[in-house]
C-alpha cells in the first residue's frame, strides 16, 4: 500500500475544493481575498505536479493506497499536466478577473454564488484531467456539469435560463450515455481503470457498443457537430468569467476525454473508418462553427461559434493517429491546440466581457468608433483572435502547423484542406469583428453614453491571457517535451 | 437465460423507453422523468451485471449505483428548480426552439 | 420456476410502468407512476441481492425524488388551469425517428450484454478478498469509504453543487419548494402533532441505527441521510420547518462540515498513513464512522433544502 | 565575445521595433511628445543596429540567431547580404517615413494605434528580410499582413473597411497557399536553411517527385505573388490606396510589395535554385506573368485620374521588374532586379510623399487639379520630378541603372523580348508621368490655394523626408559604381551567392 506519485496530484483536486467550502462557510463578502489565495495554492500544486511529470515522467497516485482495479488512481502524464497547467492559467485569470467584475456593487448576490461554484468546478476539472478511473470520471463530469449549468443561468434572464435548461438536459443525457458505456466496460473487464480496461477490452461487439455510447456522451459534452446546439446560447448568455471557463475549460474537458479514451482505452477499436467518422465530425465542427460565426451580429455568439469550430481541430488527430507518418506531429498539434484555444478563448471572452461591461451591449454594429478607454480590451480581443485564426506568432499557429504537417506528412489531403480552410474562415469572422472595432463612429451617431469605467484588473487580465498565447507562440518545444511524458503507445 | 441476463435485457429495454420519451416528449417535467428512466436503466444494468459472477455478488457496481442514485437526485433537483424558474420567467413548459 | 416467474413479473411490471410514464396523457399520472416505478425498483434491488440499494432507492429514488417531482408538478400547473396544457406533440416523423433510435439503442445494448462474458477477475472480487484491510465488514461501505473513497467525497460535493446551483436559479420563497406553507398553529389534522411526535424521534433513531450499522450490514451514511431528509421533508410540509432566505452559520457548517472533515482526514492520510484518503492503521473503523456521521448531515440537509426550495430553514413549533 | 555580440544583433534589431510598438501602444493617444521621441528613437536605433550588422557582414562575421519553435521547425534570423539589402532599405525608410508620418498625422485621432502597428510592420518586414528558412519567412510574412491591416483601415470609414476586406481577402488567401506550400516543403525535405543556389535536399526531392515539387513551388510562388502584386493577384493594391499617405508610402515602397518580391527571390534562388525552377518550367511562366504585369499595370495607370491610384498601378508595374530580374536567370538581370528592389523603393516612396504633400497642403487628390502646383510647391514638385524621371528610366537616375542591367542581363540570356517589355514600360511610364510634370510646371494654376499658416510649401516635417529620398534617388544613380551603392551591394550578393547563374 503506497501512494506512488506526487502528492500534488490529489492536492490539485482538494485545494480548490476546500477553498470553495471555506468560501461558502465564511461567505465571499467576508473573505474576498480567499478565492485568490485558493487559486494561488492550486496553481502552486499544479506547478509542482507539472514539475514532477517533467522531471520524473508520468505520475500515478493511488488514492487510499489502493492499487487499481481496487482503488482509484490519479494519473498525470504530459497531456494531463498540460491540461492542468492551462486550466491553472485560465483559472487564475478568471479568479483575478471575477473579483472586480462581481464586486462592483451590482452583483453581490452573484458573487456569493459564483465563487463556490467556480472553485468546485475548478476542482472537478482538475479531477477530470487526472482521474484514471472511468467511474470517477463520471462523477467529475457530473460535477462539472452541475456547476456549469448554474454559471450559465446566473444572470437569471429568459435567454440564459432557457440556455441553461437545454444545456442541463443534454449534459445529463450525455452523462448517462457515458455511464451506460462504463457499465458495459466494467461488466466485460471487471475494472474501471482506463488503461487496464484498454488492455482487457479488445475489439469485440460489446466494446464497440460501449465505446460508441461513451463517445456519443463525450461528443455531446464537447459540443461537437451535430451535438453542438446547446453551446452557443449557453456560452453567449453567461457572464464573462463564466463564458470564459465554459468555453476554455468545460467543453474542452469533453474533447480531452475523447482523445484520452480513444488513445488509451479503445485504441484497438480505432479503425480507419472510426477515425474518419470522428475526424469527419471534427471537420464538420470546424467548418460549420466558422460559417455560423461569420453570420452572427453580436460579439459573444461569434466567440461561442468559434468555440464550436476550434473544438473540432483536436478530433482531427483520431484519423491521423493510425497513419504512422502523421501520428506524432498530429498528436502534438492536437494537444497544443487545446492549450492554445483555452488561453485565447478565455482572453477573448474576458475582453468581450469588458466591452459589454463598458458599453452595455455587444452588438457588432455598435462597436464602431469604440471608445479609447476600451482600446486595451480591443487589442486583447484582436490578439486572441489572431491565435484562433492560427496565424503566427501565436500558439494557435504552432498547433496548426503541427497538425497540418502531420496531415500532409501522412498524405491525408482532406484533413489538411480542412485545417487550411478553417484558418481562412476563422480569419473571416475574426477580422469582421476587428474591422468593426477599428472603424470610425458613423458621423450621424447620437451622443454616446459614456462607457462605464473598467477596473484596472479587468483591463489587464485579458491582455495577459492573450500575451500568454504569444509567449507560447515563440516556442512550443518546452510544452511538447512535457507532452512526450507518457505519450500514448497507440500512435502510429 | 440466467436471472442476470434477464435483467440486463430489461435494462436495455428500459433505456430505450427512456430515450424514446426524452425525444418525443417536450414537457420539461416529462423530459426529466425520461432522464430518470434512463438513469434507472443504467443502474439496473450495473446491478444485474454484478449478479453474474459465480459465487459472489460484486459490491463495486452496488457502490456505483448508490453513488449514482445520489447524483441522480441531485441532478433531478437542480433540473426541477431550473424548470420551475424557467416557467416562472417565460410561462413556457418546454424549450421554444423545439417547435416543428 | 417460481423465482423465474417472479422475475418476469417484476420486469413486466417495471417495463409496463416505464411505458406508462412516457405514454400517459396525463402528466400527473406519469409522475405518480414514476414514483411507483421507484418503489418497484427497490424490490428489484432486493431481488438482485442489493439490499443497500433497496433502502436507498426507497428513500431517495422513490421518496425524495417523488416529493420533488410532485412539488414541481404543482408549480408548473397554474391554479385554475384544467388538464396538463402540454406543448403540442412533435410531428409523427419525429416519433418514428425516436422509435428507430431507441430501438437501435435497445438492440445494441441487448446484443452487447448478451455477448458480455463475466471477467475472471474483478475489482469487486478483490474488494471482497481484501475486505479485512478496509477496517469495516460491509463490502459496500468498504468500497464507498475506503477503496473508492474519492467517489463518495466527490459525490457529496455533487449534492452540494446541486444545492448551490438551485440557489442560483431559485424562485422567491413564496413560490419555491412545495408551495404555500401551512402554519402549524392553524388548522391541521388532530393526529398530526401526535404522529410527528412519534415519527421524528423514530426517524432520528432509525437514521442513527442505519449509520452505525453501515459498518457491517446494509446501511450507512446514504441511507441514514435519506431518512433524515425524509424527516426534513415531513417537517417542512407540516410547517414545523419554515423556509428562510438566509443560510444560517449552523446550516453552512452542516452543509460543508462533513465534506471538510472527509477531505481533512483524507489529506491527513498523506502524513499519518500511506496516502491521501488512506486511514492510519487501526483507526479505519473509527474514522469511517466519524466521516459517515458528517456525511449524513451533508446528505440530509441539502436534500431537505432542495425540497424546501430555500436557502435555510427555521424551526417553528406550535 | 565580439562575435557573440554580433550574433545577437538580428534579435536586438527585431526587438527594438517590437519594443517601440509596445511602448507606443502603452503610451496611449495623449502623450504626443513622448511618443514622438520613442518613435524616432526606435527607428534611429534600429537603423544604427542594421548598419552595424552590415558592417559586421563586411567584416566576415556570421550574424545568426535561432531557436526551436517546434520539433523540426526553427525560428532563424540570419543576416546574409541579400537580407541586409532589404533590411537596410526598410530601416532607413522607416526612419524617414516616421518623420513624415509624425508631421502628416498631426492632429488626427488614434495615433498611438497607428504608430504602434507601424512599428510592428517594420518589425515584420525586418523579420521577412532576415528569415533564414521558409518557416521563419512564413511567420513574418503573415505577421506583416496582420500588422498592416489596421493601417489600411486606419481612417475607419466604410471605404477604408471595404478596402481592408479586399486587402485581407487577397493576402490571407495568399498566406494560406504559402502555409500549405511551406508545410508541404517541410514534410518533403525537412527543415533546410535558405541556401544560395537552392537547397540540395529540394533538388533530390524534385528528382524523385517532380510533380509534387512543382506543385509546392507553385503554391509558394502563388503565396508570395499576392503581395508582389503579380497579375492577376494585384487587385488589393489599388484598393489599399484609401490608407493615409505614409502608409501608402511604406506599404507600396517598402513593406508589403517588397516582402512579396523578396519572397520570390528567396524561393527561386535560395530554396529551389534557379536551375531547378527552370527545369520545372516555372521560370518562363514567372517571367511571362511579370511581363504581363508590367504592361498591365502601366496601361491601367494611364487611365487613373487620382494621383495615388496612378502611383499604385505604377507600383504594380514596377515591382514586377524584380520578379522579371529573378526569372530571367542571368547574373546581370538578377543584379538589376535586386538593385531595383531598393531603387523602386526610394523612387516610389518619394512619389507617395509628394502625393501626400499635395493632398495635405493643397487638399488636392486628382491629377487634373495640380495645374501650376510646381510654382506653388517647388521643392515637393522638384522631388516628384526627380522620382518620376527615375521611374521612366532616365539616366543617370536610379531607375535607369536597374533597367539597364535588366536589359543587358536578359539579352545575355538570349531573351530579347525583355527589351521590348522594358521599352514598352518606359514609353508607358512617360505617358503617365510626363503629363503630370507638364501640369506641375507648365500649365497655369486653375485654383487659388489659400496659404496655410503663411507657408506656401508643405511644412518641414513633410518636406525634409521628401528631399532626403529624392536625393537618394539621385545618388543611387550617380554613385552606382561604388561598392556600397544599392547596385554595388546587389552585385556583391550575386557574385558571392549565385556565381553559377
Amino acid at each position: 500500500m503506497a501512494a506512488g506519485g506526487a502528492l500534488s496530484l490529489p492536492l490539485a483536486f482538494l485545494l480548490p475544493l476546500l477553498t470553495a467550502l471555506v468560501v461558502f462557510l465564511l461567505g465571499a463578502r467576508r473573505a474576498p481575498w480567499l478565492p485568490g489565495i485558493g487559486a494561488l495554492a492550486t496553481v502552486a500544486a499544479v506547478a509542482d505536479a507539472v514539475r514532477h511529470v517533467a522531471a520524473h515522467g508520468p505520475q500515478a497516485y493511488h488514492l487510499g493506497g489502493w492499487m487499481p482495479p481496487l482503488g482509484v488512481e490519479l494519473y498525470a502524464d504530459g497531456l494531463a499536466a498540460l491540461m492542468l497547467a492551462m486550466t491553472a492559467a485560465v483559472g487564475l485569470a478568471v479568479t483575478a478577473y471575477a473579483g472586480p467584475y462581481l464586486h462592483d456593487g451590482h452583483h453581490h448576490q452573484e458573487a456569493e454564488r459564483f465563487w463556490p461554484l467556480w472553485l468546485v468546478q475548478w476542482a472537478a476539472l482538475n479531477g477530470t484531467f487526472l482521474a484514471a478511473d472511468l467511474f470517477n470520471l463520471y462523477i467529475m463530469l457530473e460535477l462539472v456539469t452541475l456547476t456549469a449549468v448554474p454559471l450559465v443561468a446566473i444572470t437569471g434572464d429568459r435567454a440564459s435560463l432557457g440556455a441553461a435548461m437545454r444545456y442541463l438536459l443534454l449534459a445529463l443525457l450525455a452523462s448517462l450515455a457515458y455511464l451506460l458505456g462504463v457499465a458495459l466496460l466494467y461488466g466485460g473487464t471487471g475494472t474501471l481503470h482506463l488503461r487496464q480496461v484498454g488492455e482487457l477490452v479488445g475489439a469485440g461487439g460489446p466494446a464497440a457498443v460501449a465505446a460508441a455510447l461513451i463517445t456519443a456522451g463525450l461528443l455531446l459534452k464537447g459540443a461537437i457537430f451535430p451535438l453542438h446546439t446547446w453551446l452557443v446560447p449557453a456560452h453567449s448568455n453567461a457572464p464573462a468569467p463564466a463564458s470564459a471557463v465554459l468555453s476554455a475549460l468545460v467543453v474542452q474537458a469533453g474533447v480531452y476525454l475523447v482523445l484520452r479514451l480513444w488513445l488509451w482505452t479503445f485504441p484497438a477499436l480505432l479503425s480507419p473508418a472510426v477515425g474518419w467518422l470522428l475526424g469527419g465530425l471534427g471537420a464538420a465542427s470546424v467548418l460549420y462553427g466558422s460559417l455560423q460565426a461569420l453570420r452572427q451580429s453580436r460579439l459573444k455568439p461569434v466567440i461561442a461559434y468559434s468555440t464550436v469550430a476550434q473544438l473540432g481541430y483536436p478530433l482531427l488527430l483520431l484519423p491521423l493517429a493510425a497513419v504512422p507518418a502523421a501520428a506524432a506531429q498530429a498528436w502534438q498539434g492536437a494537444a497544443y491546440y487545446i492549450v492554445a484555444h483555452g488561453l485565447a478563448k478565455a482572453g477573448a471572452f474576458l475582453a468581450a466581457g469588458n466591452i459589454r461591461y463598458s458599453l452595455g451591449h455587444d452588438r457588432l454594429a455598435g462597436l464602431r468608433g469604440i471608445a479609447p478607454e476600451l482600446s486595451v480590451s480591443v487589442l486583447a480581443l484582436g490578439l486572441a483572435f489572431v491565435s484562433l485564426m492560427g496565424l503566427p506568432p501565436t500558439a494557435g499557429f504552432l498547433a496548426k502547423w503541427q497538425l497540418l504537417s502531420g496531415a500532409l506528412g501522412g498524405g491525408q489531403w482532406p484533413w489538411a484542406a480542412v485545417i487550411v480552410l478553417g484558418g481562412l474562415l476563422a480569419a473571416g469572422y475574426g477580422l469582421r469583428v476587428l474591422a468593426m472595432a477599428l472603424a470610425a463612429a458613423p458621423s450621424d451617431e447620437p451622443v454616446r453614453r459614456p462607457p462605464q469605467r473598467l477596473p484596472r484588473r479587468m483591463v489587464a487580465v485579458p491582455l495577459l491571457l492573450a500575451l500568454a498565447v504569444y509567449l507560447l507562440g515563440v516556442s512550443a518545444v518546452p510544452a511538447l517535451r512535457l507532452l512526450e511524458q507518457g505519450a500514448p503507445e497507440a500512435l502510429g | 437465460m440466467t436471472q442476470a441476463g434477464l435483467y440486463t435485457l430489461a435494462a436495455s429495454a428500459l433505456a430505450g423507453i427512456g430515450v424514446y420519451g426524452l425525444i418525443v416528449r417536450r414537457h420539461l417535467l416529462r423530459r426529466i422523468l425520461a432522464l430518470n428512466l434512463l438513469g434507472n436503466a443504467v443502474f439496473l444494468l450495473l446491478v444485474a451485471l454484478a449478479r453474474r459472477h459465480p459465487g459472489y455478488v460484486d459490491p463495486v457496481p452496488h457502490a456505483m449505483v448508490l453513488t449514482g442514485i445520489v447524483v441522480a437526485v441531485s441532478a433531478t433537483a437542480l433540473a426541477l428548480v431550473l424548470a420551475r424558474r424557467y416557467y416562472a420567467e417565460t410561462g413556457l413548459r418546454h424549450l421554444p426552439e423545439d417547435e416543428g | 420456476m417460481i423465482d423465474r416467474a417472479f422475475d418476469l413479473l417484476l420486469i413486466g411490471g417495471m417495463l409496463g410502468l416505464a411505458v406508462q410514464v412516457v405514454a400517459s396523457r396525463a402528466l400527473f399520472r406519469s409522475v405518480v407512476l414514476f414514483i411507483a416505478l421507484g418503489l418497484l425498483m427497490a424490490v428489484v434491488w432486493a431481488r438482485l441481492a442489493a439490499p443497500d440499494l433497496a433502502l436507498a432507492e426507497a428513500a431517495i429514488g422513490a421518496g425524495l425524488t417523488g416529493a420533488l417531482l410532485l412539488a414541481a408538478y404543482r408549480a408548473l400547473q397554474p391554479a385554475g388551469e384544467a388538464g396538463d396544457a402540454e406543448p403540442a406533440a412533435l410531428p409523427r416523423r419525429w416519433a418514428l425517428v425516436a422509435a428507430v433510435l431507441s430501438g437501435a439503442l435497445v438492440a445494441a445494448i441487448g446484443w452487447a450484454v448478451l455477448g458480455l462474458e463475466p471477467p475472471a477477475a474483478s475489482a469487486g472480487r478483490e474488494a471482497l478478498a481484501r475486505l479485512g484491510e478496509s477496517g469495516v465488514k460491509s463490502p459496500i461501505t468498504a468500497v464507498l469509504l475506503s477503496f473508492r473513497a474519492v467517489d463518495t467525497l466527490a459525490e457529496v460535493v455533487v449534492l452540494f453543487a446541486a444545492f448551490l446551483g438551485a440557489r442560483v436559479v431559485a424562485e422567491p420563497l413564496g413560490r419555491a419548494g412545495p408551495g404555500p406553507r401551512p402554519d402549524p398553529a392553524g388548522g391541521e389534522p388532530v393526529l398530526m402533532p401526535l404522529l410527528l411526535r412519534v415519527t421524528v424521534p423514530m426517524g432520528v433513531l432509525v437514521a442513527g441505527y442505519l449509520l452505525w450499522s453501515g459498518g457491517h450490514q446494509p446501511g450507512g451514511a446514504f441511507q441514514a441521510g435519506a431518512v433524515l431528509a425524509a424527516l426534513g421533508v415531513l417537517l417542512r410540509l407540516t410547517g414545523r420547518l419554515q423556509p428562510v432566505a438566509e443560510t444560517s452559520p449552523a446550516e453552512r457548517l452542516a452543509l460543508v462540515g462533513g465534506i471538510v472533515l472527509f477531505s481533512a482526514i483524507g489529506l491527513a492520510g498523506a502524513g499519518m498513513a500511506s496516502a491521501v484518503l488512506a486511514y492510519p492503521e487501526g483507526w479505519a473503523y473509527t474514522l469511517i464512522l466519524l466521516i459517515e456521521t458528517g456525511l449524513t448531515l451533508a446528505i440530509a440537509l441539502p436534500l431537505t433544502l432542495l425540497f424546501s426550495g430555500s436557502a435555510g430553514l427555521r424551526w417553528r413549533g406550535r | 565575445m565580439m562575435a557573440a555580440a554580433y550574433g545577437l544583433l538580428p534579435l536586438a534589431a527585431l526587438l527594438t521595433a517590437v519594443a517601440t510598438a509596445a511602448i507606443v501602444f502603452a503610451l496611449g493617444d495623449a502623450r504626443r511628445r513622448q511618443r514622438t521621441f520613442w518613435n524616432l528613437f526606435g527607428a534611429g536605433t534600429k537603423l544604427a543596429l542594421v548598419l552595424l550588422m552590415a558592417h559586421g557582414v563586411l567584416q566576415g562575421h556570421t550574424l545568426e540567431v535561432a531557436w526551436p519553435a517546434l520539433p523540426g521547425a526553427t525560428l532563424r534570423l540570419v543576416a546574409d547580404p541579400l537580407a541586409l539589402l532589404f533590411a537596410v532599405l526598410s530601416s532607413l525608410l522607416w526612419l524617414i517615413t516616421t518623420v513624415y508620418a509624425i508631421a502628416y498625422l498631426e492632429g488626427s485621432g488614434q495615433r498611438a494605434r497607428f504608430f504602434g502597428f507601424f512599428s510592428l510592420c517594420v518589425a515584420a518586414t525586418f523579420g521577412v528580410a532576415l528569415a533564414g528558412n521558409p518557416f521563419t519567412f512564413f511567420c513574418f510574412y503573415e505577421l506583416l499582413t496582420l500588422a498592416t491591416y489596421p493601417l489600411v483601415v486606419h481612417r475607419g470609414h466604410s471605404a477604408a473597411l471595404a478596402a481592408g476586406r479586399t486587402y485581407l481577402g487577397y493576402t490571407l488567401g495568399g498566406g494560406a497557399a504559402l502555409l500549405a506550400g511551406t508545410a508541404a516543403l517541410y514534410v518533403a525535405v525537412g527543415e533546410q536553411p535558405f541556401t544560395p543556389g537552392g537547397m540540395p535536399a529540394v533538388a533530390e526531392w524534385a528528382d524523385r517527385a517532380p510533380v509534387a515539387a512543382t506543385a509546392v513551388l507553385a503554391l509558394l510562388l502563388g503565396g508570395v505573388a499576392v503581395k508582389a502584386a503579380l497579375f492577376p493577384l494585384q487587385g488589393w493594391l489599388p484598393a489599399a490606396m484609401v490608407a493615409p499617405a505614409p502608409v501608402s508610402a511604406l506599404l507600396h515602397a517598402v513593406a508589403v510589395v517588397k516582402a512579396g518580391a523578396f519572397g520570390v527571390v528567396r524561393i527561386i534562388e535560395d530554396t529551389y535554385g534557379y536551375a531547378l525552377a527552370a527545369e520545372l518550367h516555372v521560370t518562363p511562366v514567372l517571367s511571362a506573368l511579370a511581363a504581363v504585369t508590367i504592361v498591365y499595370g502601366s496601361v491601367r495607370a494611364l487611365a487613373q485620374a487620382e494621383l495615388k491610384r496612378r502611383l499604385a498601378f505604377s507600383t504594380v508595374s514596377q515591382v514586377s521588374f524584380i520578379t522579371l530580374g529573378v526569372a530571367a536567370g542571368s547574373q546581370l538581370a538578377l543584379i538589376g532586379g535586386l538593385a531595383h528592389l531598393v531603387h523602386q523603393g526610394l523612387m516610389k516612396i518619394t512619389l507617395f510623399f509628394c502625393a501626400g504633400n499635395y493632398a495635405e497642403t493643397l487638399g488636392e487628390h486628382r491629377i487634373d487639379a495640380l495645374n501650376g502646383a510646381g510654382r506653388r510647391m517647388p521643392v515637393t514638385s522638384a522631388a516628384f520630378t526627380v522620382a518620376a524621371l527615375g521611374m521612366m528610366g532616365a539616366p543617370p537616375l536610379a531607375g535607369f541603372i536597374s533597367k539597364w542591367y535588366l536589359g543587358i542581363g536578359a539579352l545575355a540570356q538570349g531573351q530579347g523580348w525583355v527589351i521590348g517589355v522594358l521599352v514598352a514600360s518606359t514609353l508607358l511610364n512617360a505617358a503617365y508621368f510626363l503629363p503630370i510634370l507638364r501640369r506641375l510646371w507648365l500649365l497655369p494654376a486653375t485654383r487659388d490655394w489659400p496659404a496655410r499658416a503663411g507657408r506656401a510649401e508643405a511644412h518641414r516635417g513633410l518636406l525634409d523626408p521628401v528631399l532626403l529620398t529624392a536625393t537618394a534617388v539621385l545618388l543611387a544613380g550617380l554613385l552606382a559604381a561604388t561598392p556600397l551603392s544599392p547596385l554595388g551591394w546587389a552585385a556583391r550578393i550575386v557574385e558571392q551567392g549565385y556565381p553559377g547563374l
